[in-house]
C-alpha cells in the first residue's frame, strides 16, 4: 500500500492534475508520521510515507489549503472521508481544489496500544501476516496485529470512501460496530459512579486544547473558550466546574457534525477518553431522532438542525428513562 | 462607566404592600453604576414618567432600570417615557416585582429581598445595554396573488381598486377556478357564473391587475416589502396578443378525443381549446399532450383557419421576473382521490359520480347542456343517493382526512333541492352523519330540502353500492329508523373530502411559510391573525388556509387585501431591532443558523477579510436581514462559535442576569 | 550509602509523609503524575509522568491576590497560598536539570517568590534511570540519567533503594530517617544508554552561528506548516515557563490568578493593536528558537530542553525539538 | 436522604416572552403563590436558551435550572421550542451522563393561560430541589461566599 | 366508566369513544337481519356501559366476523374487535372452555380449512 500511495502522490504531481499532494512524513522513528505538504514528485519519493501508524486525519488541512491557489491532493482513509463530507456540508472545504484519494484501510496502529500491551523502547516494527513483530531497546516481542489496533479501530464503523475522485485498494462498506459498548457500560453505572469517573477523568484536563484543535468539526475561526467577548473564555481550567464546562460545550457544539473519528481521544496528552462524551451524544440522538450519521452523505439534515413535532420530551431524562 | 438610574414604583399598594420600596431603592443605589435611584407611588402615571424624564436630564443617565409591573405591561409605554427624554428606548430594562413578586409572595422580607435580586439582574443587563435603532426597509409597491380562483381574484380586486398594482398567477389557461364548474350556489340558488364571470372581467379590464395565467411560481426570493419573483410562463402555443378568442380553431382541430378537464372528463375537447365560454384571458392554448403538430410536425390545421395569425408552434416557456411588497396564497383545493373508497364503486361505474362532476352535469354550459342524464346511458335517473362525508372526518391515515370539509351538507342540500325542484318524479336521499350549518340562513336552506322539497335525509351511512343490471344497489342503513335500507338508485353522488392543492407544498417550501399537516397554510395566529401567515408578508386567501365555502373565502379574501393595503401603503417598514447579528470575523459560513431560521432571514457572502501578513482571505459569512428576522434567538444557539447573537438577548446581557441572581 | 528494602518502599514512604508532604510518582486514572502520597499509593511502572515535575513548583493554576466586592467597596487581600515543607520523590534526571533551568528564570532578579516559596521549602529526591525509553535524549545535553542530581539521589537496584544526600536539605531529611539501613551500591550498566537512538544529538551548533541565520532559517514553513497550534508540547515540557495573568469575577470576590500560556496559542500576548506572531509559522519558531537559541543566548549556553522526550510522545502530530533541531542543522526539512 | 430544612435553594427560571413569561405573570394576577426562591429570566424564545446559560448558572450558585415555553405546536416562532426541545433533552442526558443530579434541570410546556400550572411547576420543582440539596457536582468554589 | 366498559376496552383494544355513530358498520353489515343488535349499537352498547345486555344476546354469534365493519369504518373503531372481546367476556365469565385441544382430532375434516379450527379454538376456550 505504501509503494501504491506514493506511486500515486508522484503521479499526480508529476501529470500536473495538482500542484500539492497533502499526506504523512517520515520521522524520526517509524510511527512518529507528521502530515505535510509536498510540492514535488522528488519530495513524495524521498520524505512522504504511508504506514498503519498513519492515524492523524487530514480533513481538517483542507480547510485552509482548498483556500490556497491551485488544487492540492489528499489521501484520506475511511473514516477521514466522513470528516471530509461533513466540512463540505459546512462550507468549510472548497471542493473543486481537492483531488481526494481514498485509501484502504485495515486499521490503523498505535503507540499508546503497543505501550498497554506492555513493550517500552520500541524503535521499529514491522507486519508480517497478521502479527506485528516489534523491535525494543529490550530485544524483540511479536504481538498480534489487532491487539496492536488503535483503539478507535477496533470498533471502526465503516470502511466505506465517501467522495473520493479515486481509490487506492477496495471500496469498503458500513461495518456492525459494537462503539456504544463502553457508553452503555457507563450509563449502567449509578450517578454516583458516573460522576466519579468523569470527576477522574476530567481532572486530568491540562486544558491543552489537542483535542479541539485536532477535531474536524471545531472549525471555528475563533472558539468561544479563546474570545473574550464570548463570556465563558478560559485558558485553564481554574476550577473543576471548568473542566466540565469546556468538554460539555465542546461534545454540545459538535453534536451531530461529530463523525466519530476519534482524534480526541488519539491526541490527548493526558489519556482522557474524549469520545466517550461524544459518542454518547451520538446514541442518544440515534435513539431519540433516528439513526444519523455525520459526513455520511451531503443531503441528510444534522439532528441539531431539525426536529419533528413528535419527538419525546426532555423529560424523558430528567424523569429517568428506567423510571428511577 | 454607565450612569443608571433605578426608580421603583409601588403601583399604589400592589407592590409596596409587600415589597418594601424605599429599602429596595436604597439597596440598589449602592449597586456599581447606579447613580440615581427612587421610588414613587405610580410610575406610570404622567407625574411618574415625568419624573423618570427629569432624572434622565439632571442626572445624564445613560440606563434607566424601572422596577414595576410586567414588561409586557408597560415596557412599551416606558419606552417611549425614556426616548422623548433623549435616552435610547432600548437602554431600559424593567425588573417584574409585581407579577413576579409581590402578588405571589406574603412575606415582606422574603418579597423585598427578591425584589432587589431582580432589580440587580435588571441593573447588570441595562450595563450592557447597547442602543438599538429600528430599521427601515422600503416597501415595492406591488402585491402578487398565487391562484386566480375567486379568492386570488377577489385579492386581486380589492388592492386594485386601492390604487396598487396587482398581478395574478395562475396555472390553468384561464381564471376562475373551481367556481366557474359550479353551477349555482347555496343558500341564495343563484347562478356561480352570473357572480363570478363579472369578477373576472373586472380583473382583466382592470389597469392594475396583471393576469399571467397558464403559469406557476418558480423561485422566491427576498422578503416582506420586497420579494423577487420569478414566474414561468408555459408556453401555450398561441400569441396572447394576437389571439381574438373567436374559437375557429377549436373546433377546427382534428384532434377531438381530448378529455375535457373542465367537465372533469366527462366530455372531450380539442387539442387546441379555450377551456370555457367566459374564460378570461379568452385565448385558445394548445395542448402539447395530444397536439399532433407539436408530436409529430404533421398538421397545423390550427395555423391554417386562424386569421389573426396567432398560432405559434414554436412559442417557449418564458420566464418573468418581479418585485413585490406583499405575496398572497389563493391556492385553492380539489376534491381528493376516491380510489381508496372501492365500496362506492366510484371506479366501476360512471353512474357513480362526485359532487364537482354532478355540478356539471347539473351545469347548462356542461357535458349535458344542462339536463340532468345518466353518464352510462343518458337516460333520466329516478332515485339519487347522496352519500355525505366521503374521506372527510377520518381517523386520519389511510382512512381519510381527520377534517370536516365543512362545504358538503350545504352543496348536497343545494343539489337535492335542484333536482327535485327540475324532475320532481325523482326520488332523492341523502345518507348522512350530522348536518352542519352554521351560517346565514344556511339551516333554513336546509330545513326547505326536507320540508318543501322532500329530500329524504337518513341519519346512516351508506355500507356499499353494487351495480346490477344498469341500477345501483345501495345498501345503507337507517340508524333512526333501524332499519336496512337496500335502495336501487340510478345514479350516487358522492361528497368528496377536499384537500389543499397539491401545488401548495412546493410553494410554500419557496416562500418559508408554514404549513399543517393537511398541507393548510398555516396562519400566523388562529383567533387574531387568521389571513397572515407566520412569515412576513406572506398572506393567505381562500381555501388554502382551510377548507371555506364562498361566502367566507371572499371574505378572507377581502381580508386578505385589507392587510395587503395596510402594508403597501407604507413606504418602509419598521423592524424591531432586537434581532439577530453576526458577527463576520468569528462566523465560520457553516450555515447551521441558516437551517434553524424560521424565517429565511439569513443568507450567506463572500467577503474579503484581511489575514495575517498582508494577505486577503475570502470567507464566506452569515448576513441577517433585519428586515425579516422576528428575533427569536434559535440561529444563536445553533451557532458553534458565539458567532451569531441577539441584540438585546445579547449573551452577555443574560448571562450577567444570572450572575446577578445566582450571586 | 544509606539504603532501603525496594519491598518496603510504603513504609519510606510513611515515614517521610510522617513530617512533610510527600508527592511520588503514581497514577491516577491510567495517568502517571506526581501525586500527593496516602498511605496505600504506589509507584507507577511508567519511565516517567505525563506531566513533568515543574507543576510542584509552577503549578498550571496559582492564585495571586483577591478583591473582595460589598456594593461599591473593593478590598483587597492577598490570594497566595501558605506553602509548606514538602518532598518530592522520584523525579527523573531531566526534570531535575529542568528545575535549573526554571531557577535561572524565575530566582533572577526579579524573583518570583511563589515560585521561590515552593523551591525553598521543597526537598527533591532523584531516582535513577535503567530503562529508557526510545525518545529519552538526555544524554545527548549532558546529563548523566544513572547519576541524578537533586538534594537526594536515589537508585533502585534488584532489591534496594541506595539513597545519597547531596545537599545540607537533603542529609537533614536522610538524618531523620533513622531506620535506613547501610550498603554499598552496585556498578551501574550504561550498555542500553549506548543504544538509544537519539543519544548523538548535536545541541552545540545552536551556539555556533548568529542567531538571525537561525529565525531565517528556511525551514520553518514546512516544519510548522502541520501545527495544530494546540499547547500539549508546551504544557508537558518541564522547561516551558510562560503564564498568563487573568481575573475571575465570582461575584463577590474577584481573583485574580496566573495561569500556564502556551506561545503555540493564537492568543499569546495579545494585545490591543492585535499579536505580533500573526501565523502558526510565527508562534512555532518562537517556541523553539526560545528553546535552542534565545535560552542558551541569556543563560550561558544552557539549552532550553532537558531530552525527557515528553514532546516527543505528546505531540499530536510528531512534530518536536528533535525534528526541529535535526532539520536547523541541517538546513532542510 | 434528610430534607434540609435551612436550605434555601436558587433557581433560576428561563420563561419564553410569549406563553411562559406571560403565564408567570397570570400566575401573579391571580395571587398563586410559589417560592421566592424562583427567579425568572426572561428570554424571546425557548430556542434563545444557549445551555451556556444553564452550567453559568450552576456555576454561579443556582441549585435547579428550569426552561419554560411555547407547548409544542404554538411557538410564538412556529419552531423554536422543537429546537429547544432537542437541545434540551441532549444536555440533560449528557449531565446525567457525568453524574449530575438529574433531577436539578427540567423543561416545562406553560401557556400564557396557564397561570395555575406555572405556579404548580415551580413549587414541584423547587421541591425536588430542596430534596436533592445543594448543587455541589456543577459548582464553582470561587462563585461561593465565604 | 363501568368494569365492563373498560374490560371490553382492555381485550379488544378498542376506545368505543371514536366511534361518531355514522353507522357505516351496520350499513356494511351481511349480517343484518339476523342480528337483534347491529354493530354500531355494539359500539354504542360497550360505550354506554350495557355491555350485560350484549353479553346475553344472541345476536353476537350471529356475526360472522367478515370485519367488513372494521374494513370500512373511518375511524378505525373496528367493531368486529369489540364483539369478538364481548364473547370472550362471556366464555371468562362462564368460566368453562366451550372447546378443549383434545376435541380437535375428532373435528378434523378434509373440507374443513384447519384455521378455522384454530380459530374456533382461540375463539371458545378461555385465554391464558
Amino acid at each position: 500500500m505504501q509503494d501504491r500511495v506514493m506511486e500515486k502522490a508522484a503521479a499526480l504531481l508529476e501529470s500536473g492534475v495538482c500542484t500539492r499532494v497533502l499526506g504523512w512524513k517520515t520521522g524520526e522513528f517509524f510511527y512518529d508520521v507528521t502530515p505535510a505538504v509536498f510540492t514535488s514528485a522528488e519530495e513524495v519519493r524521498t520524505q512522504m510515507v504511508y504506514n498503519p501508524f498513519c492515524g492523524p486525519n487530514l480533513s481538517k488541512y483542507l480547510i485552509a489549503e482548498s483556500r490556497k491557489e491551485g488544487k492540492i491532493a489528499v489521501f484520506l482513509k475511511p473514516c477521514d472521508t466522513f470528516s471530509f463530507v461533513q466540512l463540505q456540508k459546512e462550507h468549510r472545504i472548497a471542493r473543486d481544489k481537492v483531488y481526494a484519494v481514498g485509501v484502504q484501510c485495515d486499521g490503523m496502529i498505535d503507540m499508546d496500544s503497543l505501550k498497554a500491551l506492555g513493550l517500552r523502547g520500541v524503535t521499529a516494527a514491522r507486519e508480517v501476516g497478521d502479527n506485528l513483530i516489534v523491535s525494543t531497546l529490550y530485544g524483540e516481542k511479536t504481538v498480534p496485529r489487532r491487539e496492536a489496533l488503535s483503539l478507535r479501530c477496533r470498533v471502526c464503523k465503516s470502511k466505506r470512501l465517501n467522495d473520493c475522485d479515486e481509490i487506492i485498494g477496495e471500496q469498503g462498506g458500513d461495518l456492525p460496530s459494537d462503539r456504544f459498548a463502553q457508553v452503555e457500560a457507563l450509563e449502567a453505572m449509578t450517578p454516583e459512579e458516573r460522576f466519579a469517573f468523569w470527576r477522574s477523568e476530567l481532572s486530568k484536563c491540562i486544558r491543552c486544547n489537542a483535542c479541539r484543535n485536532v477535531c474536524p468539526a471545531c472549525s471555528c475561526e475563533k472558539c468561544v473558550f479563546d474570545n473574550p467577548g464570548s463570556g465563558v473564555r478560559n485558558k485553564a481550567a481554574a476550577d473543576s466546574f471548568e473542566e466540565n464546562l469546556f468538554h460539555i460545550i465542546r461534545a454540545f457544539h459538535v453534536a451531530g457534525r461529530c463523525t466519530d473519528c476519534g482524534e480526541c481521544s488519539r491526541v490527548c496528552p493526558q489519556g482522557i477518553p474524549l469520545h466517550l462524551l461524544n459518542r454518547k451524544l451520538i446514541k442518544d440522538m440515534n435513539q431519540l431522532y433516528g439513526p444519523y450519521q455525520a459526513g455520511a452523505d451531503f443531503d441528510s439534515k444534522p439532528p441539531m438542525l431539525a426536529f419533528t413535532p413528535e419527538d419525546p420530551e426532555a423529560s424523558i431524562i430528567t424523569n429517568g428513562r428506567d423510571g428511577q | 462607566m454607565q450612569r443608571i438610574g433605578v426608580f421603583v414604583c409601588w403601583c399604589g399598594s400592589n407592590i409596596a404592600a409587600t415589597v418594601d420600596v424605599e429599602k429596595v431603592a436604597q439597596t440598589l443605589a449602592q449597586e456599581p453604576g447606579v447613580v440615581y435611584s427612587t421610588h414613587y407611588q405610580y410610575m406610570c402615571s404622567q407625574a411618574g414618567q415625568e419624573m423618570i424624564q427629569n432624572a434622565i436630564r439632571e442626572h445624564r443617565l445613560t440606563g434607566v432600570v424601572i422596577c414595576s409591573c410586567s414588561p409586557r405591561m408597560h415596557e412599551a409605554t416606558f419606552r417611549k417615557t425614556v426616548e422623548k427624554a433623549g435616552l435610547n428606548p432600548y437602554l431600559l430594562e424593567i425588573a417584574n416585582i409585581r407579577e413576579h413578586c409581590s402578588w405571589i409572595h406574603k412575606d415582606k422580607l422574603t418579597a423585598t429581598e427578591k425584589a432587589v435580586i431582580l432589580g440587580r439582574a435588571a441593573i447588570a443587563k441595562v450595563q450592557l445595554n447597547a442602543p438599538l435603532t429600528a430599521g427601515q426597509s422600503p416597501v415595492t409597491k406591488r402585491a402578487l396573488v398565487i391562484g386566480g380562483g375567486i379568492a386570488g381574484i377577489q385579492t386581486a380586486l380589492d388592492i386594485a381598486e386601492a390604487g396598487f398594482p396587482v398581478d395574478i398567477v395562475e396555472k390553468k389557461p384561464t381564471i376562475g377556478g373551481k367556481m366557474a364548474q359550479i353551477d349555482k350556489t347555496f343558500p341564495t340558488l343563484d347562478c356561480a357564473a352570473c357572480i363570478l364571470t363579472p369578477k373576472m372581467v373586472d380583473a382583466s379590464q382592470n389597469e392594475n391587475i396583471d393576469i399571467i395565467s397558464y403559469a406557476q411560481v418558480e423561485k422566491v426570493q427576498g422578503f416582506v416589502g420586497s420579494f423577487s419573483v420569478t414566474i414561468r410562463k408555459k408556453a401555450r402555443y398561441v400569441d396572447e396578443t394576437k389571439c381574438t378568442g373567436c374559437g375557429l380553431c377549436t373546433e377546427k382541430c382534428p384532434q377531438k378525443k381530448v378529455p375535457n378537464e373542465f367537465n372533469l372528463g366527462l366530455d372531450n375537447r380539442r387539442a387546441i381549446y379555450i377551456p370555457f365560454a367566459q374564460a378570461v384571458p379568452k385565448v385558445a392554448a394548445i395542448d402539447p399532450n395530444y397536439c399532433t403538430m407539436l408530436k409529430s410536425g404533421k398538421c397545423g390545421v390550427c395555423a391554417k383557419v386562424c386569421t389573426a395569425g396567432a398560432i405559434d408552434y414554436k412559442q417557449q416557456d418564458q420566464l418573468i421576473t418581479r418585485e413585490y411588497g406583499a405575496i398572497v396564497v389563493a391556492t385553492g383545493f380539489e376534491p381528493i382521490r376516491l380510489d381508496k373508497f372501492d365500496e362506492f364503486a366510484y371506479s366501476q361505474s360512471p353512474d357513480v359520480v362526485t359532487s364537482l362532476e354532478f355540478e356539471r352535469l347539473m351545469n347548462a354550459a356542461g357535458p349535458t347542456g344542462g339536463t340532468l342524464l345518466r353518464p352510462s346511458d343518458g337516460s333520466h335517473p329516478h332515485t339519487l343517493v347522496f352519500v355525505q362525508c366521503v374521506g372527510s372526518r377520518c381517523d386520519g391515515g389511510e382512512k381519510g382526512k381527520s377534517y370536516c370539509s365543512k362545504i358538503c351538507c350545504m352543496y348536497t342540500a343545494k343539489h337535492a333541492m335542484l333536482i327535485r325542484e327540475k324532475y320532481p318524479d325523482t326520488e332523492v336521499y341523502v345518507f348522512y352523519i350530522d348536518v352542519r350549518t352554521p351560517g346565514k340562513n344556511f339551516d333554513e336552506f336546509y330545513r326547505r330540502a326536507v320540508e318543501e322539497y322532500g329530500v329524504h335525509y337518513i341519519k346512516g351511512m351508506v355500507g356499499k353500492v353494487t351495480p346490477q343490471d344498469g341500477k345501483l344497489k345501495v345498501q345503507a342503513s337507517d340508524l333512526l329508523g333501524g332499519r336496512q335500507l337496500r335502495i336501487d338508485a340510478d345514479m350516487v353522488i358522492l361528497a368528496a373530502a377536499i384537500e389543499p392543492d397539491k401545488t401548495a407544498r412546493p410553494l410554500a417550501t419557496m416562500l418559508t411559510a408554514s404549513m399543517d399537516t393537511n398541507d393548510f397554510f398555516t396562519e400566523a395566529h388562529p383567533k387574531l391573525r387568521p389571513v397572515e401567515s407566520p412569515t412576513a408578508g406572506i398572506f393567505l386567501s381562500g381555501a388554502c388556509q382551510g377548507p371555506k365555502d364562498i361566502p367566507e373565502t371572499v371574505a378572507q379574501a377581502s381580508a386578505a387585501a385589507a392587510k395587503v393595503i395596510g402594508l403597501l401603503v407604507k413606504d418602509s417598514l419598521t423592524c424591531s431591532p432586537c434581532t439577530a447579528k453576526p458577527d463576520e470575523l468569528m462566523c465560520n459560513g457553516c450555515s447551521s443558523c441558516e437551517k434553524v431560521c424560521p424565517y429565511g432571514a439569513i443568507t450567506y457572502i463572500d467577503k474579503p477579510f484581511r489575514g495575517p501578513n498582508r494577505t486577503t482571505l475570502i470567507r464566506r459569512v452569515a448576513q441577517v436581514n433585519p428586515a425579516v428576522c422576528q428575533g427569536c434567538g434559535a440561529c444563536t444557539v445553533a451557532c458553534p462559535s458565539g458567532a451569531m447573537d441577539l441584540q438585546g438577548f445579547s449573551n452577555q446581557q443574560i448571562m450577567a442576569e444570572v450572575d446577578a441572581i445566582c450571586r | 550509602m544509606k539504603t532501603w528494602k525496594l519491598s518496603e518502599l510504603d513504609s519510606l514512604f510513611a515515614a517521610i509523609a510522617a513530617a512533610q508532604k510527600l508527592y511520588i510518582p503514581a497514577d491516577a486514572a491510567g495517568q502517571p503524575a506526581f501525586t500527593l502520597w496516602t498511605p496505600g499509593l504506589s509507584m507507577t511502572k511508567a519511565l516517567n509522568t505525563g506531566r513533568s515535575a515543574k507543576d510542584l513548583f509552577f503549578p498550571q493554576v496559582e492564585n495571586l491576590v483577591n478583591f473582595k466586592v460589598s456594593g461599591r467597596r473593593i478590598q483587597v487581600e492577598p490570594g497566595r497560598e501558605e506553602v509548606e515543607d514538602f518532598v518530592i520523590f522520584g523525579v527523573r534526571a531531566c526534570d531535575c536539570r529542568s528545575f535549573d533551568i526554571l531557577d535561572s528564570v524565575f530566582l533572577s532578579d526579579p524573583v518570583d517568590t511563589f515560585y521561590a516559596d515552593r523551591r525553598s521549602h521543597a526537598t527533591v529526591m532523584t531516582l535513577a534511570c535503567s530503562e529508557p525509553e526510545e525518545t529519552c535524549f538526555c544524554t545527548s545535553l549532558g546529563i548523566d540519567p544513572q547519576a541524578p542530581a537533586g538534594d537526594v539521589s536515589c537508585w533502585a537496584m534488584e532489591d534496594t533503594l541506595y539513597l545519597e544526600a547531596n545537599t545540607e536539605k537533603g542529609q537533614a531529611l536522610l538524618s531523620s530517617l533513622p531506620q535506613l539501613g547501610q550498603g554499598e551500591k552496585p556498578q551501574t550498566d550504561a550498555s542500553v544508554f549506548h543504544r538509544l537512538p537519539l543519544k548523538d544529538l548535536d545541541f552545540s551548533v545552536f551556539g555556533e552561528k548568529p542567531l538571525m541565520d537561525w529565525f531565517n532559517s528556511p525551514v520553518w514553513d514546512s516544519l510548522s506548516q502541520s501545527c495544530l497550534g494546540c499547547g500539549s508540547c508546551t504544557f508537558v515540557c518541564p522547561t516551558c515557563q510562560c503564564y498568563d495573568v487573568e481575573d475571575f469575577d465570582g461575584g463577590a470576590t474577584i481573583r485574580r490568578f496566573r495561569c500556564w500560556d502556551s506561545c503555540m496559542y493564537s492568543d499569546f500576548t495579545m494585545m490591543a493593536h492585535g499579536t505580533n506572531r500573526p501565523t502558526q509559522k510565527e508562534r512555532f519558531r518562537q517556541r523553539f528558537m526560545h528553546k535552542l537559541v534565545y535560552h542558551p543566548n541569556n543563560h550561558a549556553g544552557q539549552i532550553g530542553c532537558v531530552g525527557c522526550g515528553r514532546c516527543l510522545q505528546k505531540c499530536p502530530i510528531s512534530m518536536n525539538i528533535v525534528k526541529v533541531a535535526k532539520a536547523l542543522k541541517e538546513g532542510k526539512a | 436522604m434528610p430534607v434540609n430544612e435551612t436550605f434555601k435553594p436558587t433557581i433560576v427560571a428561563f420563561c419564553c416572552n410569549w406563553c411562559s413569561y406571560a403565564g408567570a405573570d397570570l400566575s401573579g394576577t391571580n395571587r398563586l403563590q410559589y417560592p421566592a426562591n424562583v427567579k425568572i429570566i426572561r428570554i424571546p424564545c425557548s430556542c434563545r436558551l444557549n445551555p451556556m446559560f444553564i452550567l453559568r448558572a450552576f456555576q454561579r450558585g443556582a441549585d435547579g435550572v428550569i426552561l419554560c415555553g411555547c407547548h409544542p405546536g404554538d411557538c410564538h416562532y412556529t419552531t423554536g421550542n422543537y429546537y429547544a426541545r432537542r437541545r434540551m433533552t441532549l444536555l440533560f442526558s449528557l449531565l446525567d451522563y457525568m453524574g449530575i443530579e438529574r433531577g436539578r434541570t427540567r423543561v416545562e410546556w406553560v401557556s400564557a393561560a396557564e397561570g395555575a400550572k406555572f405556579a404548580a411547576t415551580m413549587n414541584d420543582f423547587t421541591e425536588t430541589i430542596i430534596k436533592l440539596g445543594p448543587n455541589r457536582r456543577l459548582e464553582d468554589l470561587r462563585c461561593k461566599t465565604e | 366508566m363501568s368494569d365492563w366498559t373498560q374490560r371490553i376496552q382492555d381485550i379488544s383494544g378498542v376506545n368505543p369513544r371514536k366511534c361518531m355513530k355514522c353507522g357505516k358498520c351496520t350499513a356494511a353489515c351481511p349480517a343484518y337481519d339476523r342480528m337483534e343488535y347491529h354493530p354500531h349499537q355494539f359500539v354504542d352498547m360497550v360505550q354506554s356501559g350495557r355491555v350485560e345486555e350484549l353479553m346475553a344476546s344472541r345476536g353476537i354469534y350471529t356475526c360472522l366476523s367478515c370485519f367488513a365493519c372494521v374494513e370500512r369504518c373511518p375511524r378505525n373503531v373496528e367493531p368486529a374487535h369489540i364483539i369478538e372481546a364481548v364473547r370472550l367476556a362471556v366464555i371468562r365469565q362462564q368460566g368453562g372452555n366451550h372447546m378443549k385441544p383434545d376435541q380437535i382430532p375428532g373435528l378434523l375434516e378434509e373440507d374443513l380449512p384447519q384455521q378455522a379450527i384454530t380459530s374456533a379454538l382461540r375463539k371458545y376456550s378461555k385465554g391464558g
